[in-house]
This record gives structure tokens, C-alpha cells and sequence, in this order.
């Protein structure tokens, strides 16, 4: 009764929300983007801010943590937009959290913009129509898992698969069932692990004699570079694709350099093709500085929101939070760290997909899927 | 044949693990009748210790094993001193309640002082792979069962021959007598709670050698496997945590070979009820009924 | 030998001793009698150290025990009997009987004192190996009389070691007390068989609800016509 | 044999190795008081336990006379007992400590007094009806023993010879046509064990009903008891009037020694 | 408690209470249903169960399934109602033979049929498996928690001030002692769990539909023993407490929410803080005088 449709004004300053995973089990991830976010406002404020029609403010973050949980991501949300009344939110990084913040988002006609939430109807209501509020700033599992289809069956030639899926979030599923649907060779397996589990052992073993061309693994880098690490130990050296939950350094870290070989993934931010693009070759050398290692794929999704935002902004040339919404639906061929992106008409994040191939731990090839 | 072989070498290695980590966790609930939830975090910490012991002072393998063990043995004494230590005479769900709590502390601080990111561990020992009748053993996987095999007849010993292990057992079954014969009851629990955590510490460098990959939140799932292990063995008996660290280790080997891996969780818990329907107190647990 | 003073001990807010006084010399033996719920177990718990006096001196030796803990109490030369016996089930007789002199370290001591125990209880002997918890009622208490004998007590503290006993065993076991005195240990002997106990009384005391109401000789308080009527059953 | 309450034959108990009950039958008349005396261990508690099903059979065969007919007791569990007219006490007090003294004596009604489930639950009249009936029967009892002062302390605040009688009450709440007392005068001084005698002695005259006890103090044994079984190392020792078994030789030798 | 609504209902009409703080108060009403059925079970009936996620799980599933097609309020009290019916018969077919362990025992058993429960939901296609079920219509509102926390609540302290409670709290006290008194210890116990089985999937149901998003990781172990904490931070065995410890917990939670990341080292603190100093829970076994209590309960009843 009190939220009004008119949205949330900006004060002195751009407020922007963070409703994001800082504990509880997606920590790891939320943590990364955290970095990403602040990374992209510090940065903002030292070029004095984000121009609003004739002045130019400056952002200031509301950091809150939702626990990895839907109760406390949904409170957060509705803390955010009711009490410190952002225009904007980042996050949450999981579909789960996501979706369970939308209504308070939607009834306070905030938009938010999550780095990592892949489901395909995570923007989407239950009739299909598209939620108002509600962007992503990358792919959506179908278009990944797709990609990584065709190119296992056109590059790798691979007749044979196995699928070994992150069996506790929507992610790992969402792309095992976008990649069943394109995938038209031989399954051989299909397997699923819990996020956290580190003895992939006894599947790699069950697996060792099917004759397998290659294996589908999409997770996180955390169970995906152990599953590499122990695939090539009990010597199955058939190619491991995953996707852009791997594109991070910690993966041939975990897996140990000698083993990541034929290692493979879908991925928005490719570090090679980083070099020529100015926006991504920046924000690495920043994040070097900053943190002292490679820029992980979530910081750079992270990092990529808080700038459609301020695109947004700029657009539209007002930071209330309808008009930021409007914009963030019209945005066009916006460059960003993760590629070129253009915001369809479902609020997915399109921009081109590439993929990226290890070798002894470092990116040796990229390839270009065409759709 | 040989897949059966390999995966009951897998099934060993990861059981060894849980038996490692159910040890700890069936001597202080032996002792003191306490879901020590913190269990697996202490062996969280004891991975951490060994992570930044081999990277920052550059101690060798072996020193930092041990050296995890003794700077576990005092975490675990000190959370104990802190959090347990006033609760002695409370119902003893409030010390489960504090356990908890110790655990969310450890997880949450660590998160916050080194990053809930998961990180690789540094390979102290070159992988040896040996090969036997088409079968993949490597070394640490021995060493890992090994150990285990090892800190088990350990313990069996101390609790079965010295005079501290007679005192841990009156201890359990009757503290107040056991301080009437001029047992330390302190001192007894202090150093259960050392020794079991010196096992968790022991645990974590070797799982951190094996997987090669630590985080703040790596206790949890395993401290609760290892905890059904302890239970299925017949929680306080140090055979019977060995033993249900295996079952567990193997069945869980056994469900994901057939292909059945989503289920995997599932099936333990499934044949730990059963087990418990079976022998209420576990496969070596005395069930003490009650005499009227 | 033990002398307590003006001794309060509370459970929470319940009172349970209320001011006691009372001494035992050496090789004696003397009786605390009294109805349920006297106080008559808190006393010897608080004298023992398993719980802490609210208000009183207990001191032994010309020694403050206020201070020191159970186990260090023990070492100084007490052991209790407790209520109910409290053997140590999943353990051996012998092992009972070794947790007993765990203060000990002297090998020779030990084995003697072992041996003297068994002389007392030949029956301990005969079931050395049996888990304590399968033992009867009457050997579960010889056997927690011959553990707390096994720390070479100087005094030992009995709490109701005839509670639960047939009739033929509740005369062995105050034979084997009268035994256990003469060979030097003085006893604080605690009863609801009022008359057996200050039969064998150098000295008794009447307990009742926390304070001490009489006190006298064994053979004077047996001759008490209010003991008689309230403890010796008319 | 219209008066005969309980018949047990040739009871069988064995623990792993150990028999703690050999081939023991026994049984009871209505409005008897007999006693149950042996050794420690003899195995008088276990045969207490088959009797009211608490420890199964090994063998042996427990038959009850009721005005229904005859009824066989053989793997009932507790509550079927207890339901069929046996009660106990137990030889280490075991009340509903934290509960008042009347819910105490209330529990033990609990199959006296149906109340629905949505009867309670939706606080419908008849809940009320029955509560009230429930409660004014509870008191009456707590009357007869003098425990209407303390009916809503806890039981745990009630002295130790308090606590033994609040079991007895207990015990008569669910109606049993047989009571079985085990050492009721266990922790008791003369004083309060003389008391106990008395209140045994009303019992069994006022509600008309069968008492069996065990009972190591002989002043309490020889003075209410009519009749006697003395078990020794599980088996039946001897039987009879406490003046026959005073003067057993065996009975001496193994129980009540020399003084 | 009539009094209760009519004052946080006229806040809201004075716009004092925005989503924000209902979203608290809603949450602390789940939380209370949740806790005063885990207590019952373990407080009253003296059964340690560690699985009461697992039927919150069933009710907030059966919500989310049936409301997909059957989106009216009706839909979404008949779905409760079948998943109540659902989270009994599991009750059953789990308590039959778990109930006869004691203690820890009892828990990890519990614990493990929770799971077992939560692992199923999560490879089922109907549930829609890791991914969850989302936009799931918005059928419970502020005005429904608050009702169905009160009349869960009332239904509870009936049951447990009846024949029933007292069966349950002999058990609890002295399961032998029940038993020799002619109580049928197995059927109260598995009464007791049934009982606050079918409130976690009211607090299941509510929970789906107020959220609109569910997945199996919302009732894993975590899940349950947030509820075990409240039940024994407010007293184990007082529902008082259990009121007390929700909303305490549901504040302090929101309060932590400024804090970003140390929130949980905060929370974690106060846990061992507050059992360290209040060993017996906030309220220990007090209750709020109840017999006004319970008049005042029937009359909003009736
Ligand atoms: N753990 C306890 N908590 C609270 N009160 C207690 C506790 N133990 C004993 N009491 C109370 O303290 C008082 C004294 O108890 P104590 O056991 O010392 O009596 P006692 O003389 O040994 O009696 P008994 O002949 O029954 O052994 C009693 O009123 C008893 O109810
Ligand atoms: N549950 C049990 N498991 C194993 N042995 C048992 C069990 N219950 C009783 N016993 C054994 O059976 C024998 C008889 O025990 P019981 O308790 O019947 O003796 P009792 O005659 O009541 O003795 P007391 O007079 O000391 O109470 C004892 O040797 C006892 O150790
Ligand atoms: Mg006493
Ligand atoms: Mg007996």
C-alpha cells in the first residue's frame, strides 16, 4: 500500500543495491561478483560518476546478504527497494534466489540485473510473458548448452557422450537439459554430482570403458577442475567441455596444469580474446591490481551489470528506477567486458558465445560458435 | 573384474577418509554424548593450516601433517574449553545447539579472513601411480588408507591400554564416579577433545593432498557423512567408526558405479535407517536396554 | 581427623544441608542417620568434592578441602562409596578395580592392594574377567566398597552400602566394614538401617532435614528413645 | 477355581548365557497379598518384567482370569498388560518427574477417559465433561493417600517416601485387579516403612484387589504377606506362609542368614 | 491474539509496515508454525527429529505443483490440505520404524529420511528438480500466515493441555513407566510426529506461496536445524519461547542484514553466547499464563 508505481528517485547519490550470495553455499561465487561489482564503482566514481541528464552523481552500494537462501533473498530485496530505497539491484548470482526476489523487485518497480542467473525462464512469468523488472547479464542455459552441443558434435566429432552434471543447482541441470536437446549423437551416460562433493572417482571408473568421445560436465570450476584432475588420473583423456562456471584460473589450479588438456568450455569472457577488447583488457589489469589474480567470469558478469545500469542511466537520462528499467530493456550493442550485448526482447543478455581450450592448465585456442 | 577392483580401491580411499573423520567424532560423543557439529570444521581448519603451513613457511610434508594435528589438538581444546566447557551440566541439546553455532563460526569466520573461494592445495608429495592387474593405486591414496589403518590401531590402543584410555571410558560411563576413584574429569574430556581433533587435523592435510582443493565449507558435508559413518558403526566404538567410515565409503562407490549417482545420499541414509532398525545401536554399539 | 563446620550446601535454590557440624577422628567409625532427604548424601557429595559448600569449613588433616577438586581430594586420602553403588558398567571387574587406584603408580602397592581386596570379597576374585554391569546387586556393592579401597584410603565414606541388599548380605557387608575399620581406615558410615550401622558406631549423628539434631555415642543413641521411635522403627 | 487372578507356567528367561529365570511358575489368587523374597539377582525384578511383559518370554506360558474368560498374556506388550488389569511399580522410582502430582494420576487414567482427538483439539463441550469427571476421580485417590496438598507440585519436589506412595497412587489409577510392588520400602527408614505397611494392608482391603510384592525388609514382608515364593539363581526356592519359610533351613541358608 | 492482527493490521493501514517488514513478520509467522511442531515432537513428546524440513518440503511441493494449474485461493487450500495428507502418511511410513530409536539415534534417522525426502524432490521431473518451481502464484498473504499461525498454534496447546499431551509428555518423561501404565507408547509418539508433521507442511505450503519460488535446497539440513534452533533458543517445551525465539531470531536476522558479510559471524556469536549464559533456552519450560491464554484462544476460535 505504501510502494508507489512511480518507482524509486535517486538522491544526492545513485543508490545501488547488491542482494547477493556472501554465504551459505554459493559464497564462492557471490563473492567473486561482489569483487566485480565494487571494482566497477570505484572505478565510476573516480571518473566522477554517472551523468544524469546535466549532473553527474555519484553510486553508492548497499551490500546485503542473502544467505544463499529464497527467504532471505526475497527480505532483501524488499529491505533494498523499501528501506534504502535503490534504484537498481545487482544479483541475486542464483536463479533460485533470483526468482525469489522478483516480487518485492516487481512491486516496487526496481529492476534488478543478475550476473548469473541462466535459467531460461528466469525472466519470464508463468504465462510467458516477460518479467518487467527482471534482466540477466549473461547467456541463458539453452543458448549455452546448445553451443556446447553443436560444437562437441561439429569440432570434436564426438559420437559418444557422457554427461556428468551439477546435480543441486539449477544451473548444471539447465544446461544438461538444453544440451540433451540439441545433442544429437550417442548419450552413452548421464550422471549427476552434489555441489561440494570431491570423490569423482567412482563415476570416472564406471566410465573408463564405454568408449567415450568426450564428456559434458557443466558446473562450477570448484567440482570441475577435481573432475578433471581425477579423469585424467585413472586415464580416461577423452575431452571434458563444461561451461562458463569453469572459465576461471582456480580450474587448472584445482585439476593441476598437467592434467587440464582437452579441457573446454562455453564462455562469454574469453581471456584471449580479452586482448582486443579494450573494456575486458582494462577491467583484467584492474582486477590484477586489485586482487592479484586472473578476473574470474563472475566478477566480469558482476562487473558488466553495474555498467548496463549506468548505461541505462545515461540513456535514459534519469536514475528512477522505472526509467532505468526501460533502459536497461533498450540497451543495444553495449560493450562490455563480456562481449557486445544487446538485451532481447525476453531481457536476455545476447552477445556471442565463444569457447575456450585448455592446454597444460593455460588457453591455447578459442573458437567461435555460430548460431 | 578389473572396474570391480578399481572401484572397490576407490570405495577404500574415500572410506578411509570418513573413518579418518568419524574417529574424532565417536570419541567425543563416546565421551561426553555431544554431536560435536564443529567436528568437520575443524577439519576444515586443519586443511587451511596445511595449506598455509607448505605455502607461507614452507614446512615440509610431514611437518605439516603434524603440525596440523598439534594445532588442531589445541582448537579442539580450547573451542572445547569456551563453548561445551560451561554447558557441562545443561540438557544436551543446548550443547548441540552451541555446536552448531561453533561450526557456523568457524565456516563464516574462515570464509571472511581467507574468502569462501575454493583454492588449490599444494602437491607436497609427487603423484606416484602404481598399476596392479590393470588396477590405479596412487600413493597418496595409499597413504591416506594407511594412515587411517594406523591412527585406528592407535587409538584402539590408548583407549584399550593406557591409563588415560581407562579413564576416557569411566569418563563416559560415569563421570561422577570416575572423579570419586580421582579422575581428572577435565583433563580427561580436554584430551579427547585434543585427540579427536588432532585426527580431523590429520584428516584435512591428507584430503587436501588427495582432492587438492580446500574451502571454508568443505567440513560440512563430509562431517555429517562421517557422523552416519560413526553412527552406523555404533557411535563411541573406534572399530566400528573404521568400519562405518567404509560402508559408506564403498557404498557410495557401489551406488555410483551402477549409475544410480543422483541417488547416491539417498542410499546411505536409506541403509543407515535400515541398520539402525536392525541394530539400534549400530553395527558394534552395545544396545544397553534398559533394566528395570 | 575430618571436621565440619556451620557446613550449607544448596542445590539451586533448594537448601539441602543447613548448617552441619560434626567430626570424625581417626579409626573411627561414625554414623550420620536420618530420614529421606536429610541432606545426609549432599554432605558426603560436598565433602568429596563433587559439589561445592555454600557457606562452612571442611577441613582434614588440619587441610582446607573446600578448595580442592574430587580427584585431588582423592588423592589426599578420601574415598566414597557413592549411592547406588555407580560401578563402571562395559569395564571388568579388575578393570573396576584398577580405575580404583588410578592415582596409583607404584606396581607393588597396587598388586597389594589388589591382593587385599580380593581377600576381603573372595567373590571379586571368582568374577575378575565379568563385565561389572552383569554383577548382581550385593557383588555390584562389594565391588564399589573394594574400588574405592583400591586408593588406600585413610577415610573412606560410605553412602547406603546396605540399600537394596537381602538380609544375609547386609550382614556380610557390615562385618567386612567392621574389618576394613580395624585394619586402620576410619569410616563415615552413612544408613538407613539405623541399628546395624550404630551397632557398629564408635559414634553416631541424627540428621534431619539439613541439621544435625543429636549426636552421641553408638549404644547411647541406640538407647534413645526418639531415636528408637523415629529410627529404629519402635 | 473360581478365585484364582494369574496362573505362570514354568516361566523361562535367559539373558544371552544367563538364565535369570528358570522354569518358574507361580500364581495368584484374587485379593491376595503374597511376597516375592530372594537373593540379589535371584531374578524376582525379571520375573516381575514377564509378568507384566516388559521383558519377553523365553518359554513358559502367563494366563489371566478375567469375568470375560481366561486370557493369555504371552507377547502382549506393556500396555495390553496393563490394560488388562496389571500394574506396577517400579524398583527404582520412576514417576513422571517433571510432571504436576495430579497429571501424574492422570495419565494413568488415560484409557478410562476416551476423548477424541477433535474433541480436544477443537476444545468441543464433551472435552470439558470428560476433563472434569477425569479430574474429580484423580483427586479422590490423591485424597485416600493425602497427596491432595501437593497435587500440583512437580514430582520431582516430593520427598523419596512421597515419591514411592505418588507410585502406588499411580499404579491404582489405571484400575488393575493385580498390583505388583517391587521393594516398595527400598531407602526407607523403620519409620517410614512401617507407614508403608499400613498403607499396603488398606490397599488391598480397600480396592479389593490382588498385591505381589518383593521386599527385602523382612519386618515389611512377614507382616503383611499371607503367602510366600523365594526364588534363588532363577529357579523356586521354596513357597508358603511366612512362619513355614522363617523356619526353611534353604530359605536361611541362601536368604535370610543367621541372625 | 485477535488483538495482535488488529494492531500489525492497522500499522499497515498506516503505511508503518512496508513489504520489507511484512516479508519479516511473515517469515517469523512460518517460522513459529515450523518451530511449535518441532516442538511438540521434541519438547512434548521428548522425540529428538532433525527431519522437519523434509514435510515442510512435502506441503510447500504439493502447493507449488497443484496452485501451477489450480491458481485460486481454493486451489491453494486444497493443496495445503493434500499436502498435509502427503506429509502424514510420510510421517508414517518414516516414524513407524524410526520411532522406536532413542535419542541421537532417533535424530540422524530422521535426518537421513529428510534428505532421502529432499533428494527425491530434487530428481523428480514434477518438481522440476535443482531448478525448482518459481512464479508460483502469490496466494498467501500476511492475513493468512497470521491466521494459520494462530490456529496452528491453538490446535497445538489443545492438543497438548488434553489426554493426548499428557500421553505424549509421559512418554517423554518415562517411555517404561507409560508403557507399564497402559499408554500405547508407539502410537502417541508416532501421534506426536504426525501431528507436527502436518504443521511443517502448513508452514510449507505458506511458505511456497508467499515466496513463489522453492527448490529442494531450501529444506535440506540446514533448513531443519534453523528450526531445531528456534525450538530450543525459546525453551524446549515452552511454545512461548518458541513465539519469543521466531521472532527474536526473525529480528535479529533482519537486523543482521546491515552488517553484509560478518552477518553470520554476528549470528553464530550470539548462538553460543545466548546457550552459554541461557543454557535452557530464552523462556526455559515458562509459559505465558496460559489458562487466560487458552479462554482467549477458544474465543477467537469459536
Ligand atoms: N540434584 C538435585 N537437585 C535438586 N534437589 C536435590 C538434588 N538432589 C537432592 N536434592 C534435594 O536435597 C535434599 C537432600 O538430599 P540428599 O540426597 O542429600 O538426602 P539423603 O539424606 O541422602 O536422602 P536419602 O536417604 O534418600 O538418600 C532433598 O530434599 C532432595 O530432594
Ligand atoms: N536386561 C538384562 N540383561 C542381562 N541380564 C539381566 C537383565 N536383567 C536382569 N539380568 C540378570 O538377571 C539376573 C536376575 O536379575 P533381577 O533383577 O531379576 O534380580 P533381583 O532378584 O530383582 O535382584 P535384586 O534383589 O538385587 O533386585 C541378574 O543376574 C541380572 O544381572
Ligand atoms: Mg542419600
Ligand atoms: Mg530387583
Amino acid at each position: 500500500k505504501s510502494s508507489s508505481n512511480q518507482g524509486n528517485n535517486p538522491g544526492k547519490t545513485i543508490k545501488i543495491g547488491v542482494n547477493m550470495e556472501l554465504s551459505g553455499s554459493a559464497a564462492g561465487y557471490g563473492e567473486q561478483q561482489k569483487q566485480g561489482i565494487q571494482l566497477a564503482v570505484k572505478k565510476i566514481n573516480k571518473n566522477g560518476g554517472i551523468q544524469v541528464g546535466k549532473t553527474k552523481k555519484k553510486v553508492q552500494l548497499v551490500i546485503r546478504d542473502n544467505k544463499t537462501t529464497n527467504n532471505t533473498a526475497a527480505s532483501v530485496a524488499a529491505q533494498l527497494v523499501n528501506n534504502d530505497k535503490v534504484v537498481a539491484v545487482v544479483g541475486p548470482a542464483t536463479t533460485n534466489a533470483g526468482t525469489a526476489a522478483i516480487p518485492n523487485m516487481t512491486k516496487a518497480s526496481v529492476p534488478t540485473v543478475s550476473p548469473s542467473a541462466t535459467d531460461p525462464d528466469f525472466t519470464l512469468q508463468k504465462g510467458g510473458a516477460v518479467q518487467k523488472y527482471v534482466f540477466r547479464a549473461c547467456y541463458q542455459n539453452d543458448f549455452q548448452g546448445s553451443s556446447a552441443a553443436k560444437f562437441v558434435t561439429k569440432n570434436l566429432k564426438a559420437k559418444r557422450v557422457a554427461i556428468l552434471t551439477d546435480n543441486s543447482s539449477d544451473y548444471g541441470t539447465g544446461l544438461t537439459k538444453a544440451f540433451k536437446k540439441s545433442y544429437t549423437g550417442k548419450l552413452v551416460s548421464s550422471q549427476t554430482f552434489q555441489e561440494g562433493d570431491k570423490d569423482f572417482n567412482a563415476i570416472l571408473t564406471s566410465l573408463k570403458h564405454k568408449q567415450i568421445d568426450a564428456i559434458y560436465a557443466p558446473g562450477y570450476y570448484s567440482e570441475i577442475g577435481l573432475i578433471v584432475k581425477q579423469a585424467r588420473q585413472a586415464g580416461i583423456q577423452a575431452p571434458i567441455v563444461g561451461s562458463d562456471g569453469m572459465a576461471d584460473a582456480k580450474l587448472a589450479q584445482i585439476a593441476g596444469k598437467q592434467n587440464a588438456n582437452q579441457v573446454y568450455y562455453t564462455t562469454p569472457f574469453s581471456t584471449k580474446a580479452a586482448a582486443s577488447n579494450p573494456v575486458a583488457s582494462k577491467f583484467m589489469s584492474a582486477y590484477q591490481d586489485k586482487y592479484g589474480s586472473t578476473a574470474p567470469t563472475f566478477s566480469a558478469l558482476a562487473y558488466d551489470s553495474v555498467y548496463m545500469i549506468k548505461k541505462a542511466i545515461e540513456n535514459e537520462g534519469s536514475a528512477n528506477s522505472v526509467k532505468i528499467a526501460n533502459g536497461l530493456a533498450k540497451l543495444k550493442n553495449f560493450k562490455g567486458t563480456t562481449g557486445t550485448i544487446t538485451i532481447d526482447k525476453k531481457h536476455n543478455a545476447e552477445k556471442t558465445i565463444a569457447i575456450e581450450q585448455l592446454t597444460n592448465g593455460q588457453v591455447t585456442k578459442t573458437y567461435d560458435v555460430d548460431q | 573384474m578389473q572396474t570391480f577392483g578399481q572401484q572397490l580401491v576407490n570405495g577404500l580411499s574415500l572410506g578411509s577418509i570418513y573413518a579418518l573423520l568419524a574417529l574424532g567424532y565417536t570419541m567425543v560423543y563416546g565421551i561426553i554424548k555431544l554431536i560435536n557439529f564443529a567436528h568437520g570444521d575443524i577439519y576444515m581448519l586443519g586443511a587451511f593450516w596445511g595449506y598455509y603451513s607448505l605455502r607461507a613457511f614452507h614446512f615440509n610434508f610431514l611437518m605439516a601433517l603434524c603440525s596440523a594435528m598439534v594445532v588442531c589438538a589445541v582448537l579442539g581444546v580450547v573451542i572445547e574449553y569456551f563453548a561445551y566447557r560451561p554447558l557441562r551440566h545443561s540438557p544436551r541439546i543446548t550443547a548441540l545447539i552451541t555446536a552448531i553455532g561453533v561450526s557456523f563460526l568457524l565456516e563464516n569466520g574462515m570464509s571472511a579472513l581467507v574468502g569462501a573461494n575454493a583454492r588449490s592445495f599444494p602437491q607436497a608429495l609427487p603423484v606416484v601411480t602404481y598399476h596392479w592387474l590393470g588396477i590405479r593405486v596412487s600413493n597418496i591414496q595409499l597413504l591416506i588408507l594407511i594412515t587411517a589403518c594406523l591412527l585406528m590401531a592407535l587409538l584402539e590402543l590408548i583407549i584399550k591400554r593406557t591409563k588415560m584410555g581407562k579413564a576416557m571410558r569411566a569418563v563416559s560411563v560415569d563421570p561422577e564416579a570416575a572423579q570419586l576413584v580421582g579422575i581428572n574429569l577435565n583433563h580427561t574430556i580436554s584430551f579427547t577433545f585434543a585427540l579427536g581433533s588432532a585426527m580431523a587435523g590429520a584428516a584435512g592435510v591428507l584430503i587436501g593432498l588427495y582432492y587438492n582443493s580446500i574451502d571454508p565449507l568443505m567440513g560440512m558435508t563430509p562431517g555429517i557423512k562421517a557422523f552416519v559413518a560413526a553412527v552406523i558403526g555404533g557411535i563411541g566404538s573406534v572399530p566400528g567408526a573404521s568400519l562405518g567410515g567404509f560402508i559408506i565409503g564403498i557404498l557410495e562407490t557401489g551406488v555410483q558405479a551402477v549409475g544410480l549417482s543422483a541417488y547416491k545420499d539417498a542410499v546411505v541414509y536409506f541403509v543407515l535407517i535400515v541398520i539402525l532398525l536392525v541394530m539400534p545401536a549400530g553395527i558394534f554399539g552395545h544396545n544397553r536396554r534398559e533394566k528395570v | 581427623m575430618l571436621t565440619v563446620k556451620d557446613l550449607a550446601v544448596n542445590y539451586g535454590a533448594i537448601q539441602a544441608v543447613k548448617g552441619v557440624s560434626f567430626e570424625v577422628h581417626r579409626g573411627e567409625i561414625v554414623t550420620l542417620i536420618g530420614a529421606n532427604g536429610a541432606g545426609k548424601s549432599t554432605l558426603l557429595k560436598t565433602i568429596s568434592g563433587l559439589m561445592r559448600p555454600k557457606a562452612g569449613q571442611i577441613t582434614y588433616l588440619e587441610r582446607p578441602l573446600d578448595r580442592l577438586s574430587a580427584p585431588q581430594i582423592v588423592r589426599a586420602g578420601i574415598s566414597q562409596v557413592p549411592e547406588g553403588r555407580h560401578i563402571f558398567p562395559g569395564l571388568s571387574v579388575q578393570e573396576n578395580l584398577q580405575m580404583g587406584a588410578f592415582g596409583q603408580r607404584d606396581r607393588a602397592v597396587f598388586n597389594e592392594t589388589l591382593q587385599t581386596v580380593y581377600d576381603y570379597f573372595p567373590i571379586l576374585k571368582k568374577r575378575r574377567t565379568q563385565d561389572a554391569a552383569t554383577l548382581s546387586g550385593g557383588e555390584q556393592q562389594m565391588l564399589a566398597m573394594g574400588r574405592a579401597l583400591m586408593a588406600h584410603p585413610q577415610l573412606m565414606l560410605l553412602d547406603e552400602p546396605s540399600m537394596g541388599l537381602a538380609p544375609i548380605f547386609i550382614q556380610e557387608i557390615f562385618t567386612i566394614i567392621q574389618a576394613i575399620n580395624q585394619a586402620g581406615t576410619t569410616v563415615l558410615l552413612i544408613e538407613q538401617n539405623a541399628r546395624q550401622a550404630l551397632k557398629i558406631a564408635d559414634r553416631g549423628y541424627v540428621l534431619a532435614s539439613g541439621q544435625v539434631k543429636l549426636s552421641g555415642s553408638g549404644a547411647a543413641l541406640l538407647a534413645n528413645p526418639d531415636v528408637q521411635r523415629a529410627y529404629l522403627g519402635g | 477355581m473360581t478365585s484364582r487372578l494369574l496362573d505362570a507356567q514354568e516361566l523361562v528367561k535367559s539373558f544371552g548365557g544367563l538364565t535369570a529365570v528358570a522354569n518358574v511358575s507361580v500364581h495368584f489368587d484374587r485379593n491376595e497379598l503374597v511376597g516375592l523374597i530372594g537373593p540379589n539377582g535371584a531374578g524376582k525384578t525379571t520375573l516381575f518384567n514377564l509378568l507384566t511383559g516388559e521383558t519377553p518370554l523365553t518359554s513358559g506360558s502367563i494366563s489371566l482370569y478375567t469375568d470375560q474368560g481366561v486370557q493369555t498374556l504371552n507377547g502382549k506388550k506393556p500396555a495390553q498388560i496393563a490394560q488388562a488389569g496389571i500394574s506396577r511399580t517400579f524398583q527404582n522410582i520412576r514417576l513422571f518427574k517433571d510432571l504436576s502430582v495430579l497429571d501424574n494420576v492422570k495419565i494413568a487414567m488415560t484409557n478410562h477417559y476416551q476423548e477424541g482427538f477433535l474433541t480436544s483439539v477443537f476444545r468441543l463441550p464433551k472435552f470439558y465433561q470428560t476433563e472434569a469427571a477425569m479430574a474429580q476421580a484423580a483427586h479422590e485417590l490423591l485424597k485416600i493417600f493425602d497427596l491432595t496438598a501437593v497435587a500440583d507440585q512437580p514430582a520431582r519436589n516430593l520427598p523419596y517416601g512421597t515419591q514411592r506412595r505418588l507410585e502406588i497412587v499411580r499404579a491404582l489409577a489405571t484400575k488393575p485387579s493385580l498390583l505388583f510392588l517391587d521393594e516398595p520400602a527400598a531407602g526407607m527408614n523403620p519409620e517410614e516403612t512401617a507407614d508403608l505397611t499400613q498403607l499396603i494392608r488398606q490397599i488391598q482391603r480397600d480396592f479389593h484387589i490382588t498385591v505381589v510384592l518383593i521386599e527385602h525388609d523382612m519386618s515389611l514382608v512377614m507382616n503383611v504377606v499371607e503367602r510366600l515364593y523365594v526364588l534363588e539363581h532363577g529357579g523356586l526356592l521354596a513357597s508358603g506362609t511366612p512362619d513355614e519359610i522363617q523356619r526353611d533351613p534353604a530359605v536361611i541358608k541362601a536368604y535370610l542368614g543367621g541372625a | 491474539m485477535l488483538f495482535g492482527f488488529i494492531i500489525i493490521d492497522a500499522l499497515e493501514f498506516a503505511g508503518l509496515i512496508n513489504t520489507f517488514i511484512e516479508n519479516m513478520l511473515v517469515t517469523i509467522g512460518i517460522n513459529v508454525i515450523l518451530a511449535v511442531g518441532l516442538n511438540l515432537i521434541i519438547g512434548f513428546a521428548g522425540q529428538f527429529s532433525l527431519g522437519h524440513a523434509g514435510f515442510m518440503a512435502i506441503g510447500a511441493y504439493a502447493t507449488g505443483i497443484m496452485t501451477q494449474t489450480m491458481s485460486t485461493p481454493l486451489g491453494f487450500y486444497i493443496s495445503m490440505v493434500v499436502g498435509m495428507v502427503i506429509a502424514v502418511i510420510a510421517a508414517v511410513i518414516v516414524g513407524v520404524p524410526t520411532l522406536r530409536l532413542r535419542g541421537d539415534y532417533l535424530a540422524i534417522a530422521t535426518m537421513g529420511a529428510a534428505e532421502i525426502i529432499r533428494i527425491v524432490i530434487n530428481n523428480l521431473k514434477i518438481t522440476n528438480g535443482a531448478a525448482g518451481l518459481f512464479n508460483i502464484p502469490a496466494l498467501a498473504s500476511w492475513v493468512t500466515v497470521y491466521v494459520l499461525m494462530c490456529l496452528t498454534t491453538i490446535v497445538t496447546v489443545n492438543f497438548i493441555h488434553s489426554r493426548g499431551g499428557r500421553a505424549v509428555m509421559a512418554v517423554r518423561e518415562d517411555e517404561l513407566a507409560a508403557g507399564a501404565m497402559g499408554i500405547n507408547t508407539t502410537r502417541w509418539k508416532l501421534a506426536a510426529f504426525v501431528f507436527g508433521a502436518a504443521t511443517a507442511a502448513i508452514g510449507g505450503s505458506l511458505h511456497a506461496a508467499y515466496i513463489q519460488t522453492i527448490a529442494p535446497g531450501d529444506f535440506n539440513i540446514m533448513a531443519s536445524i534453523a528450526i531445531l534452533i528456534i525450538v530450543v533458543l525459546g525453551g524446549v517445551g515452552s511454545i512461548t519461547g518458541t513465539f519469543v525465539a521466531a521472532v527474536v531470531l526473525g529480528a535479529l536476522d533482519t537486523i543482521l542484514q546491515n552488517f553484509g558479510t560478518v552477518r553470520m559471524i554476528i549470528y553464530s556469536l550470539a548462538l553460543i553466547l545466548i546457550m552459554i549464559f541461557k543454557p535452557a533456552g530464552l523462556l526455559g519450560t515458562w509459559e505465558f499464563s496460559f489458562r487466560r491464554w487458552l479462554t482467549k484462544g477458544a474465543v477467537t476460535h469459536d
